[in-house]
Order: structure tokens, then C-alpha cells, then sequence
């Protein structure tokens, strides 16, 4: 066969045509009908499981169905057969990009309800700030780098996961678990930070903040990434919120809004960090706010090792605190409370309310009715992921099948999350 | 250091060649070159990550390159929780998967349901699809998931995957219908 | 925190609101169905309400309701509606949050939908359907969503068994035949 | 104006209440969803205000006042949780665990037991006390069906009340003063009587336990369903106890009408049998078969005698439910069936004693008189049939599994088709043999004694291929040509009810699901 020289004879022989003059009208050759193009539900280019059914036109996207559900794990039936203390397991699998964000707000939606909000030892509050900025920026550097791979760039994949195994391993050593990590609990945290923990946190922030300038190098003017991720699934300011976006999402679109800031929990009053907030609402901003969340996360780190105070980390309230061990194996009464708090679980008076917090995501909150025994009644939770999926056809509408990758990709959908 | 390995394996394929063994080596030959087919729904994707991502390193297994279609693939990572609706996607990935063809189940969704026993979530992958090694932990730690591999390799080496007896028996059962 | 915004709707529409109430900080008005939409409308659109932003909606069964150290009276009994329907709405400009609650009798599990006023609630009403069978009047695409179309059943409402699955594809070949004998279950 | 007199309202934390006059001031307050606690306080007992648990505080009296002895007065304030009477409780129940040993771990009492809840609800505060605790006895054997271990008795005497009220036998007492002070039977005597192991379900703590049920399972791990003992005509009311498809106990409920708190230790027993040669796949000439094929081959077996239907009888059982009877006696009606036999245990005339205890064992003959006289069948008892099978009579449907009068050589003779949920009586003999649910394992009704209809609920699935007795009967109808569009035990019930003229009111009750003890909250 003679060598290919020119465009035309390329396009021939990709496209199989006799006649290069038939190039010229390709629309008209191509099949009128929209197309349907089933994508999902376990796709090489979507980290979690979702199916998307496309209509196409040609390309371009004219609807797509996103239908989530294929890991519903029944959170909310399991809950309701679970103790208060037993659900903290199933919360890690929510969000497990960063659980410890998610045990604390079940443990906060408790709490709320046993009033013991804003009653927690200050170094347990602490703690659990630390624990979540840290779980806050694994899920960043996770959303970052499994969206850079999905666009073909693998190098940031790399280093990115290599920066959150450094956070799994101090993770791991606070709690005892890499992933699901089940630290929090109901009136503050199981155990301490392990001793010189702010040193090695701290040793291994400037490492990622090193391995950050890095990345960014590689990303942030990277023609295709730019080209990939500028301009493509654009929401703007008032669909944001009339859709219920939060999180980095709204943010990028600018609606200014976090959790931490205007509904103040826990001790980030006391704390000092901005909320980055996007112009344009597109797949591009919502990375950049991402990014910078992170760095975000780490200044609030380090503010958090300069003030955490000495102390307890779980409350004295002896309805939701075990007794020393010594004392439940030698007095009938720290054996029946502890019998009680292991069998019956936490008894929360009867009553409903809703706590949230900032998620990974945005606002993530628990919705508990509890009717005075040991178990939730219902135990709802509200998950960001959920409702930006629910956004995700209309900012794929109009686009081209490749941007449904990147698309989805930074909406950060977590399975275990968004189906609950 | 792979050179050393791979000579004792290279030395391992002559002997079997001297004792007429030559059918054991395109097991042995698979066992080194699994293409894997992650079938991430859940949780345990994460610590997949970690399995493929620098440290752990599953490239030193020669099973690190993700084939995502289940065409191309002989190793199929059920990673993560199957559910009710699941069900019908994962069969239909399996089946579409060449012969012979292994399964693992990671972590223990995969396995047995593990905490969620409940209307929609599946009591363990094995109920759609014959499972080869099954891997606990929820999620199992990335040193489990290696061991699982070298499990699996011994496995497929033995001639004793579920697709590999299954294929043995095929061929049996035509051998004694033509005769 | 937000009892002004409570004050306000009873004063607005003193017809829709059946009570109001304040619990751990959350603000809940309990609407009559019929006038749901008006009421979340000028919820919506009053430059002093401005409920901007959706979070959530979801439903309450009430049918195992029995809360320790509250009066007998207070158990859920036929006579009592079963369902609960809660949507918590928030403002961005003025930062209060707000729970519309509207009950539900069992035999007639149906109140309008709210996902033309706030698209959030498009999904969230598909679940609440999916989840408790409560069907939402109006709503453009009202089909299950978590599970699929062959399931027979809402799971959460409470009496759904927990373990009750509805496979739709299993292996022929299963290994352990779950036989249930008269011992099935005994070595568990 | 009777109302009027016969209600005392009164103010208890605030909350105003009206209740009947006589009412004591706990049960007041019990309604109001405040449960005071008390220890030797039990509803269907004399009442000893022993334990001074339930103290509460009363306006114009000086002292404060056990609430359980204390009747309601009109305009009475009482205060429940002031800080006279808290720290009262506490320091009694303080009291009550200074020599309580650490036996959570091994008693089986742990999760429903009085003490737990009531220190976890009312104190929850650490211990003070450093001396060493007083041991006493820890295995002792009190009789056939109990266990003692004195030194977790707290001296409520709840079972010696019991004892006394329920058995009208004084069996058991107290001995020693001061913390020496124990529980033992009264001298000459061991507890013995047919309600000994109500003793057990009143005791607060974990000292009196049944030799039936201890050391099998966690309480707390059960789950709760209301039933209807099958032991006798009497069907106390009680709950089942189970896990893992499978009853671990039974335990008398309340109903005032029936059996107040209280049931007999026989009854208690009767979840064993429900384990016991049970049918769990059909069976067609001695080997197993599904239930297609065995329905198919019941069908043609009947099918050459059904052109004739004198040829037929059918056996009703008084030991199996309202449904499963009506629906067999509605085929035998649509066939037009020659012979309608009833079965059941013979009567023990030992056993009844005026109180809860009948002569009947036979859990529901009034339902299955009831619906023949209702459908015009004319049932003759099975043991007639001592005397001689009817000539003419060649094929029987069996409900049950319980058929005196018919031997094995009778038996033989005859075309058995057998529905049955126990491998027993005429089951081996049957030349089709169709595994159908217990009583525990369906929804269902029976009747007692009395005639007062009660539901039983489905505790949990009944084993192998066995279905409920009704959708066997359903499934042969309609393989011998018979329509019984029934698809749900309320369906029966209903049809039922307007059958039988005297039930013509009654409703189907809703299902109800099982309770798990753990998290029942006011429970001990």
C-alpha cells in the first residue's frame, strides 16, 4: 500500500471510504437518529460506579440519564439496626475518600441531640479538626489525581498518591486503620494523638506541599489538561445553588459559602483560613479551588499544632464515656455501664435534628430521629455527592463524550457516598 | 534484582521441558502476565490505589496494567461491595472475558457482604461468579492483596483455577464423547 | 436562632402552617400538604425568607415509633399518620435554615412535588419515592432510583425486612446450596 | 356522673394526668412515659414497697413516698425527679450494689435484667464502696425447673409472691438478717408447682434462672414476637423468643382477659416439638419431592375418588390454626367430601386446676367447631374410628399430625394425603405427605377455650419446602379442579370471618415485626 502523504488519504483510510470526495459531507453520510451510548456502570475512565445512559448527536451530548444506586449499601437500614456507637463503621464507608470527616458528623448529629455540643474537651475538638483537615486533603489529592489519570496524565497520579499514603500511614497510626479508620466517637475521640504526632504531621505537609509544586507544575499550564478542563461542564452562580451544589463545586462557581466559616463548628472559629471561591464555574476552577483547599487545610494544621491545648480527648459525661477497664473488671457499677454502652448503646433521648458540617464535598450532614433507646431510629444522611450528581446532566448537555470524563471526574462523585 | 528471579524461573521451564511437563508452561507463562480488570465499585478502590501506586508497587507482579476492557483481561478484581443491581453488570463482564479467566474478591464486601447483609447489597461476588481467592479485610491492608496475587499465581500454576478445571473438564467430557 | 423566620410564616400564611417547633437549635414548621407549594414558594421569593438553597428531603416512618420516657400517648397507633416528609431549605444571603415537615396518612402517601421550585429536590423526591413509596405529585420523572425497576417494595419503611433481597441474577452453580433445614442457621 | 367519680386527676412533674381512682402514683407516671424505677413493684403482684426504689416526693408530706404503694389522691403533686427523691434512688440503688457480684459477663440475665437498666437510667455514677462484697450460695437448686444463685438476689420477693398468688403454694421464703439475708424454698418444700418458672421472667435480676433456657443464648441477642401458646385450649398470650430461625423461649405477655402475666411451665415448653421430626420437604410414596410433583401426585391419587365424593373424608385437627382448618373444610365442602372427621389429643383431666391449666390440650377444637357449624359439616372425632373405618370411605386428607384412632394397619388401607408439619402419626403411612408451617412459623388465628379468637404472628420462616397449611390446601384445590382464591392468610381470615357468624367483627391484625430485645429500651 502506498504511503500516506496526505490528510485526505489518512482520513481514508481510517474511515474506510472509497471516494475522498465523500469527506466532504460527512454529516450528511452519518445516521440522522441520536444515538444512545450506555457508559457505566463499571467504566475504565469513572472512579465509581454509576451508569450513564448518553444521547448523542454524533458527539455531543443531547441528555444523559445519570443513574446512580449500584452501591446503594442501605446506610440508613443498616443504621437502624445498628447502636449510635456501631453506625461510626458504616459512616467511614460513606465518604471513604475522607472518613474522618464523616465520623465526626455523625458523632456532631449525636451529640446535638444528647446536647453535649460544644460541651467535648477542647483537645478532643481539636483532634478532631486535625484528623479531618488531614482527611480533607487526602480526598483532595485523591479527586486531583485519579481525575488527572483519567485525562491520561499519570506522572501527578503517581505522585499525588504517593503524598496520601504518607497521610495513611499517619492515619494509620492514629487510629489504627489505613482507610476506615472508626477513631471518632460519640462525646469526642477513641484515643490520643500518638506522641511527637505534630512533628511527623508536620514533616510530612512540607513534603506534600513540596510534591504540591510539583504537580502543579505539571498540571495547572498543561495545554491538554487546560484544554480538557477549561470551559468544559460550566454551572453557574444561581443554578449552583438552586441545584443545592456545595463544597468546592459551588465554590468554583462563586457561591461563598463553607460550612466552617458561616455555620461555625467545632473550633475553626479559631482558626484562621479563606475559602477560595472560582469565576467561572467550570471543571478548571473546580480543580483550582481544590488545590488550594489543600494548602488551605495545611495552614489550618498548622495553626491547629500551635494551639491545641492538653487534656482529655472524650468527654466526662458518663452517658456516652466507657470506664477505665481496671474499674469495669473490679466494681459491679463500671461493669453494668459498661455492659450497657457496649450492648444497648448510647442512649440518646427521644427527638430529631440535623448536624452538618464541611464535608470533602460540601455540606455533609446526618438527619437522626431517635426515639430514647440505644439505636437511631432513622439515621438520614444528607451526601453532597448525591445532589451534584444530580446536576451532572445538565453540565454534560452540550458536550462531547470525552467531557463527560473530566466532568465527572470533578464532581468527585464517591459511590459509597452519593448512594448511600 | 528481577534477574535472579527470573533465571531460577527460566531454569524452573527447562527442567519441566526435560520431564515432558511442557503443558505447565503456558500457566507459567499466565501467572506472570495477569491483565487485570478492576471492577472498582467501592471503598476497596482506594486501597487498590494504593495496591497500583508507588509503594506497594503490583508492577512487581507483572499484573499491573489495567486492561479496561474485559475482552483483553484474564484477571478479574471484584473490588468493592456488589450489589442486587450490580449483579447483572458483573456476570456480564465476566462472561465477556476470555478463557481461562480468575477472579478475586477484594475485601470482604466482595467476599461475603461482610457488614452489609441487607435487601440490596449481595452476599459475596460468588454469587454471580465462581471466586478464586477471596481476600478479608475491609479493606484489606495492600500487603494482603499481594499475598492474595501470589496466592492466585501458585493457583494458576497448579492448573487449579475455577475456569481452568472447568475448561479441563470441557475438554475431558469431548474426549470421551468422541471416543 | 431562626424563630423570627418561624413568626413570619405563621404570620404570612397562618392557613398552611399546622405548628411550629424548635428542637436542638433546628427550626421545624410542620405544613398542611394541600398548601405545601404556596407556602414554599413565598418561602422562596420573599426578599426577607429568600430560601435560596435546597439540602435535603427526606420521609419518616412512624410505624415502630415507641420513644422511651415519653407518655404512651405519643406511640405511633393507626390512627396517627404514618409518614413524616421533611425538607430542610437554607438562605445564602441570610444564613437561616429552615424544616418543612408534612405529614402523611398511610392510605394516601402522596403530597406535590417541590422539584420545580428547587431542581435539588428532583433526585431527593426520587428517593424519598424509592425508599418509602411516597409519591410526589407533579414531580417530572418520578422513578426508582436507588434500586431497580424490578423491585417490589419500599426498603426503609419499617416493615421491610432488612435481609429481604430480591435477586436478579445468581449463580446456577452456587457451591453451598442455602438449603434451610430445621437446623439452617444454627452454626451461625 | 360515674365518669366523674371514678377518675382522680392529679399533677405529676408538672404534667397533669387523669386516671382511674385507685391507680397507684407509679402507674400514673408510667403513663406519662416517666417509669419510676422499682425493683420489688410488679403490676400483677400484692404490693410490699420493699425495695424504697420508687421513692418520690409528694407536696404536703413530709417523708417521701414509695410511689407504688402510694394511691393517687385528687389535685396530688408529686415530683418524680426533684433532688430529695433523685438522691434517695440513688443512694438506695447504691445500696442494692454494694455486694452484687460481677457476674454481667456470665449471667444471664445481662441485658435485660432490672438492676442494669435501672443503674444505667437513675445513677450511672461510679463506685465508692472499697470493702470486700458479701459471697453467698451460687449454684443452688431449687427444684425441677430452677436455679438460685443468692448472692445476685436483691431480695425483691417478687418470686416468693408469685409463688404464693400465681401457684397459691408457698414455696419459697426468706432466711438470715442483714446482708446475710437470703433467698431459699420454705422448710419441707422445693419449688415445684406447674408456674415455677414465672419466678424467673419477675425476677429483676439474674438469681433465679431456668434450667431450660440458661446458659443457651444472650438475652439480648433475641428477637420478640407476639404469639399464642399451643400447649393447651387456655392460649395464654406470650411472646417467642428467637434467633437464627429457631424459638429459644417462650415468655407469657400480657392479657388481662386471658392470662394476666403469667403462664404455665408446660406451655413454656412446647417450643422444643417445633424443632422436633419436622417435614421439610414433600413426600411422595416415602421419598422426597417438590412441590409441584407432589401436588400433581396427591391430585391424581384423590382425583379417581373424587368422581365419587363419598369415597373422601378429610380430618380436621384442633391442634392447627383457624386458616388452615377453614381452608381444609371449605375443599372438603367444594368436593363435597362423605366423611369430615376431627382429630386431636385426648383430653388430661389431671392437669386442669381453675386457673390457668385446662383438661383440653388441644389449642384450638372451639375454631374448628366453630367453622364446621358454620360451613354445615357434621365432623365426627377420629377416635370413632377405633371402632372401624366406613366402608365406603377410601381416600382421607389429613391435617395434622395427630390422629387418634387410626392406627398404622388403618392407615394403610386408605389413600392418606397427609398435610403436616412434624414426620410423625399418620405422616409415614401417607402415600403423599405435604410439609407445611408450625404455629410459630405463619400468621395465623386460633381460638381458645373461651372462644376468644387470638393472632399468632410468624416468627420466623418455616424450614425447608414447608409453606402455611392454607397455600398447601390452596395449591391442591386447585390441582383437583377447586378454586380457593386465596393469596394471603387475611384473605382466609376474612372469608373466615364472614362464614362464621360469631366472628363477623373481628379484623385482621396487622403483621407484626419482631422486637430485638437489645434495643427494646424499657424492657427488665
Amino acid at each position: 500500500m502506498a504511503p500516506i502523504t496526505d490528510g485526505q488519504s489518512l482520513k481514508q483510510l481510517v474511515l474506510g471510504r472509497k471516494d475522498v470526495q465523500d469527506m466532504s459531507d460527512t454529516e450528511a453520510d452519518l445516521p440522522p437518529d441520536l444515538m444512545t451510548v450506555n457508559m457505566g456502570p463499571s467504566h475504565p475512565a469513572m472512579h465509581g460506579t454509576v451508569r450513564i445512559v448518553l444521547t448523542v448527536d454524533g458527539e455531543k451530548i443531547v441528555k444523559g440519564d445519570v443513574q446512580p444506586g449500584y452501591l446503594h449499601r442501605c446506610f440508613e437500614k443498616e443504621s437502624e439496626y445498628a447502636t449510635y456507637t456501631q453506625v461510626f463503621p458504616y459512616t467511614d464507608r460513606l465518604n471513604y475518600v475522607s472518613p474522618m470527616i464523616n465520623n465526626c458528623g455523625w458523632a456532631m448529629a449525636v451529640e446535638k441531640l444528647m446536647g453535649l455540643t460544644g460541651k467535648l474537651p477542647r483537645r478532643a475538638e481539636y483532634v478532631r479538626v486535625i484528623v479531618s483537615e488531614m482527611s480533607r486533603i487526602t480526598d483532595h489529592l485523591t479527586c486531583v489525581g485519579a481525575s488527572a489519570m483519567e485525562l491520561g496524565a499519570f506522572t501527578p497520579f503517581l505522585y499525588l498518591l504517593k503524598c496520601r499514603e504518607w497521610l495513611y500511614q499517619l492515619l494509620e497510626k492514629v487510629s489504627g486503620a489505613r482507610l476506615t479508620h472508626s477513631y471518632v466517637r460519640v462525646g469526642g475521640v477513641s484515643k490520643d494523638l500518638p506522641d511527637g504526632f505534630a512533628a511527623e504531621l508536620l514533616g510530612c505537609l512540607d513534603k506534600i506541599a513540596s510534591v504540591m509544586v510539583e504537580c502543579e507544575s505539571l498540571l495547572n499550564n498543561n495545554k491538554i489538561f487546560r484544554d480538557r478542563m477549561a470551559g468544559i461542564g460550566k454551572l453557574t452562580k444561581e443554578d449552583a445553588i438552586k441545584t443545592g451544589c456545595v463544597g468546592p463545586i459551588a465554590r468554583a462557581a462563586g457561591v461563598d459559602y463553607d460550612v466552617r466559616r458561616d455555620y461555625p463548628y467545632s473550633i475553626y472559629p479559631e482558626v484562621e483560613f479563606d475559602v477560595p471561591l472560582g469565576t467561572t464555574g467550570d471543571c478548571y476552577d473546580r480543580y483550582l479551588v481544590r488545590i488550594e483547599e489543600l494548602k488551605q487545610s495545611m495552614r489550618i494544621l498548622r495553626q491547629c499544632f500551635a494551639q491545641i491545648p492538653d487534656g482529655p480527648v472524650m468527654s466526662d459525661d458518663h452517658r456516652v464515656t466507657l470506664p477505665a477497664k481496671g474499674a469495669t473488671y473490679n466494681t459491679i457499677e463500671s461493669m453494668i455501664r459498661h455492659f450497657k454502652h457496649i450492648v444497648d448503646g448510647v442512649r440518646v433521648p427521644a427527638g430529631e435534628g440535623y448536624a452538618f458540617l464541611e464535608g470533602g464535598n460540601g455540606e455533609l450532614g446526618f438527619f437522626v430521629v431517635a426515639d430514647g433507646t440505644g439505636r437511631p431510629y432513622k439515621a438520614y444522611c444528607r451526601s453532597p455527592s448525591f445532589v451534584h450528581l444530580s446536576t451532572a446532566e445538565m453540565l454534560f448537555k452540550d458536550h462531547f463524550i470525552a467531557d463527560v470524563v473530566p466532568i465527572f471526574g470533578m464532581i468527585n462523585m464517591i459511590g459509597g457516598e452519593c448512594d448511600k | 534484582m528481577g534477574v535472579e528471579l527470573t533465571t531460577t524461573r527460566l531454569e524452573d521451564a527447562a527442567k519441566w521441558a526435560k520431564q515432558g511437563k511442557l503443558a505447565r508452561i503456558p500457566d507459567w507463562g499466565r501467572k506472570f502476565s495477569l491483565f487485570t480488570y478492576p471492577f472498582v465499585t467501592a471503598c476497596c478502590g482506594m486501597e487498590f490505589m494504593s495496591v497500583a501506586a508507588p509503594k506497594y508497587d503490583i508492577a512487581r507482579f507483572g499484573a499491573e496494567f489495567p486492561r479496561f476492557s474485559p475482552r483483553q483481561s484474564d484477571l478479574l478484581m471484584i473490588v468493592g461491595t456488589i450489589t442486587e443491581k450490580q449483579g447483572p453488570a458483573l456476570k456480564r463482564v465476566f462472561d465477556q472475558m476470555a478463557e481461562p479467566k480468575w477472579v478475586i474478591a477484594f475485601g470482604v464486601c466482595a467476599s461475603t457482604g461482610g457488614f452489609y447483609q441487607n435487601y440490596h447489597a449481595m452476599p459475596g461476588a460468588d454469587q454471580v461468579i465462581p471466586v478464586d481467592v477471596y481476600i478479608p479485610g475491609c479493606p484489606p491492608r495492600p500487603e494482603q492483596v499481594l499475598d492474595a496475587l501470589m496466592m492466585l499465581m501458585d493457583r494458576i500454576q497448579d492448573g487449579r483455577g475455577h475456569s481452568q478445571l472447568r475448561l479441563k473438564r470441557e475438554q475431558m467430557i469431548a474426549q470421551k464423547t468422541e471416543e | 436562632m431562626s424563630q423570627k423566620v418561624l413568626d413570619a410564616l405563621t404570620a404570612a400564611l397562618p392557613g398552611a402552617v399546622v405548628r411550629t417547633g424548635s428542637a436542638h437549635g433546628d427550626e421545624i414548621a410542620w405544613i398542611k400538604r394541600e398548601e405545601l407549594v404556596p407556602a414554599a414558594t413565598w418561602l422562596r421569593d420573599d426578599p426577607k425568607m429568600l430560601f435560596d438553597a435546597p439540602v435535603f428531603c427526606t420521609c419518616i416512618d412512624w410505624l415502630d415509633w415507641k420513644p422511651v420516657g415519653r407518655p404512651v400517648a405519643e406511640y405511633w397507633n393507626e390512627t396517627k399518620p404514618r409518614f413524616t416528609v421533611a425538607y430542610q431549605l437554607r438562605s445564602t444571603t441570610h444564613k437561616h435554615r429552615l424544616r418543612l415537615e408534612i405529614e402523611l396518612p398511610e392510605n394516601d402517601a402522596r403530597l406535590p412535588s417541590l422539584a420545580d421550585l428547587w431542581p435539588a429536590f428532583n433526585w431527593q423526591e426520587r428517593e424519598t419515592f424509592d425508599m418509602y413509596g411516597i409519591r410526589f405529585d407533579g414531580h417530572p420523572d418520578l422513578r426508582r432510583i436507588y434500586l431497580y425497576e424490578e423491585f417490589v417494595g419500599y426498603p426503609l419503611r419499617k416493615d421491610y425486612p432488612k435481609e429481604k433481597r430480591q435477586p436478579l441474577v445468581r449463580r446456577d452453580d452456587l457451591p453451598i446450596n442455602p438449603i434451610k433445614g430445621p437446623h439452617a442457621g444454627e452454626h451461625k | 356522673m360515674t365518669e366523674a367519680t371514678d377518675k382522680v386527676t392529679l399533677t405529676i412533674d408538672g404534667q397533669s394526668i387523669t386516671v382511674p381512682k385507685g391507680t397507684n402514683v407509679l402507674e400514673a407516671a408510667k403513663l406519662l412515659g416517666n417509669d419510676i424505677s422499682a425493683f420489688c413493684y410488679h403490676p400483677g403482684l400484692p404490693i410490699v414497697a420493699q425495695c424504697r426504689q420508687c421513692l418520690v416526693s409528694i407536696e404536703k408530706n413530709p417523708k417521701l413516698q414509695p410511689s407504688c404503694q402510694q394511691v393517687v389522691g385528687e389535685g396530688m403533686v408529686v415530683h418524680t425527679t426533684d433532688p430529695q427523691s433523685t438522691l434517695a434512688r440513688k443512694q438506695q440503688l447504691e445500696f442494692t450494689l454494694v455486694n452484687h457480684p460481677i457476674d454481667c459477663p456470665i449471667c444471664d440475665k445481662a441485658g435485660e435484667c432490672t438492676l442494669q437498666k435501672l443503674y444505667f437510667d437513675h445513677d450511672n455514677a461510679d463506685s465508692r464502696v472499697d470493702t470486700a462484697k458479701v459471697h453467698k450460695a451460687k449454684v443452688v437448686d431449687l427444684g425441677p425447673t430452677i436455679v438460685l444463685d443468692q448472692e445476685r438476689c436483691i431480695l425483691c420477693s417478687r418470686c416468693i409472691r408469685t409463688c404464693d398468688v400465681v401457684a397459691g403454694q408457698h414455696q419459697l421464703e426468706f432466711a438470715n438478717r442483714g446482708d446475710h439475708e437470703i433467698l431459699t424454698t420454705a422448710p419441707g418444700e422445693q419449688l415445684d408447682n406447674p408456674y415455677s418458672l414465672n419466678t424467673v421472667d419477675v425476677c429483676p435480676v439474674g438469681a433465679l434462672t431456668a434450667k431450660d433456657f440458661r446458659f443457651t443464648m444472650r438475652a439480648w441477642e433475641l428477637e420478640a414476637t407476639p404469639s399464642v401458646c399451643n400447649g393447651c385450649a387456655t392460649g395464654c398470650n406470650i411472646e417467642i423468643h428467637h434467633k437464627n430461625e429457631r424459638a429459644w423461649r417462650l415468655v407469657p405477655r400480657l392479657n388481662a382477659e386471658v392470662n394476666q402475666y403469667w403462664m404455665c411451665d408446660e406451655g413454656r415448653t412446647t417450643y422444643h416439638p417445633l424443632r422436633e421430626e419436622r417435614l421439610a420437604s414433600a413426600i411422595v410414596d416415602g421419598l422426597p419431592a417438590s412441590w409441584d410433583k407432589a401436588i400433581q401426585a396427591a391430585a391424581k391419587r384423590l382425583g379417581v375418588f373424587l368422581k365419587d365424593a363419598s369415597q373422601v373424608g378429610v380430618v380436621l385437627s384442633a391442634l392447627c390454626s383457624n386458616e388452615d382448618n377453614y381452608a381444609l373444610a371449605k375443599l372438603a365442602k367444594a368436593w363435597g367430601a362423605g366423611h369430615v372427621y376431627v382429630a386431636g389429643k385426648p383430653p388430661v383431666p389431671a392437669r386442669a386446676d381453675g386457673k390457668l391449666r385446662v383438661a383440653d390440650v388441644n389449642p384450638n377444637a372451639t375454631g374448628v367447631k366453630a367453622i364446621c357449624e358454620a360451613l354445615g359439616l357434621n365432623p365426627i372425632a377420629t377416635y370413632e374410628l377405633d371402632r372401624g373405618v366406613p366402608a365406603n370411605l377410601r381416600a382421607l386428607v389429613v391435617l395434622g399430625d395427630v390422629v387418634p384412632g387410626l392406627d398404622a394397619t388403618k392407615l394403610k388401607e386408605l389413600e392418606v394425603i397427609s398435610l403436616a408439619a412434624h414426620e410423625r402419626g399418620p405422616v409415614p403411612h401417607a402415600r403423599v405427605a405435604l410439609p407445611i408451617a408450625a404455629w410459630a412459623e405463619t400468621g395465623a388465628t386460633t381460638t381458645n377455650h373461651k372462644g376468644l379468637v387470638q393472632r399468632m404472628h410468624a416468627a420466623f420462616a418455616p424450614p425447608g419446602a414447608a409453606i402455611a397449611g392454607w397455600d398447601a390446601v390452596v395449591r391442591l384445590a386447585a390441582a383437583t379442579g377447586q378454586k380457593l382464591a386465596w393469596t394471603h392468610p387475611r384473605d382466609v381470615f376474612k372469608d373466615m370471618t364472614q362464614t362464621v357468624v360469631a366472628w363477623k367483627d373481628l379484623a385482621w391484625q396487622r403483621d407484626v415485626r419482631p422486637l430485638a430485645l437489645r434495643f427494646a429500651g424499657s424492657r427488665g
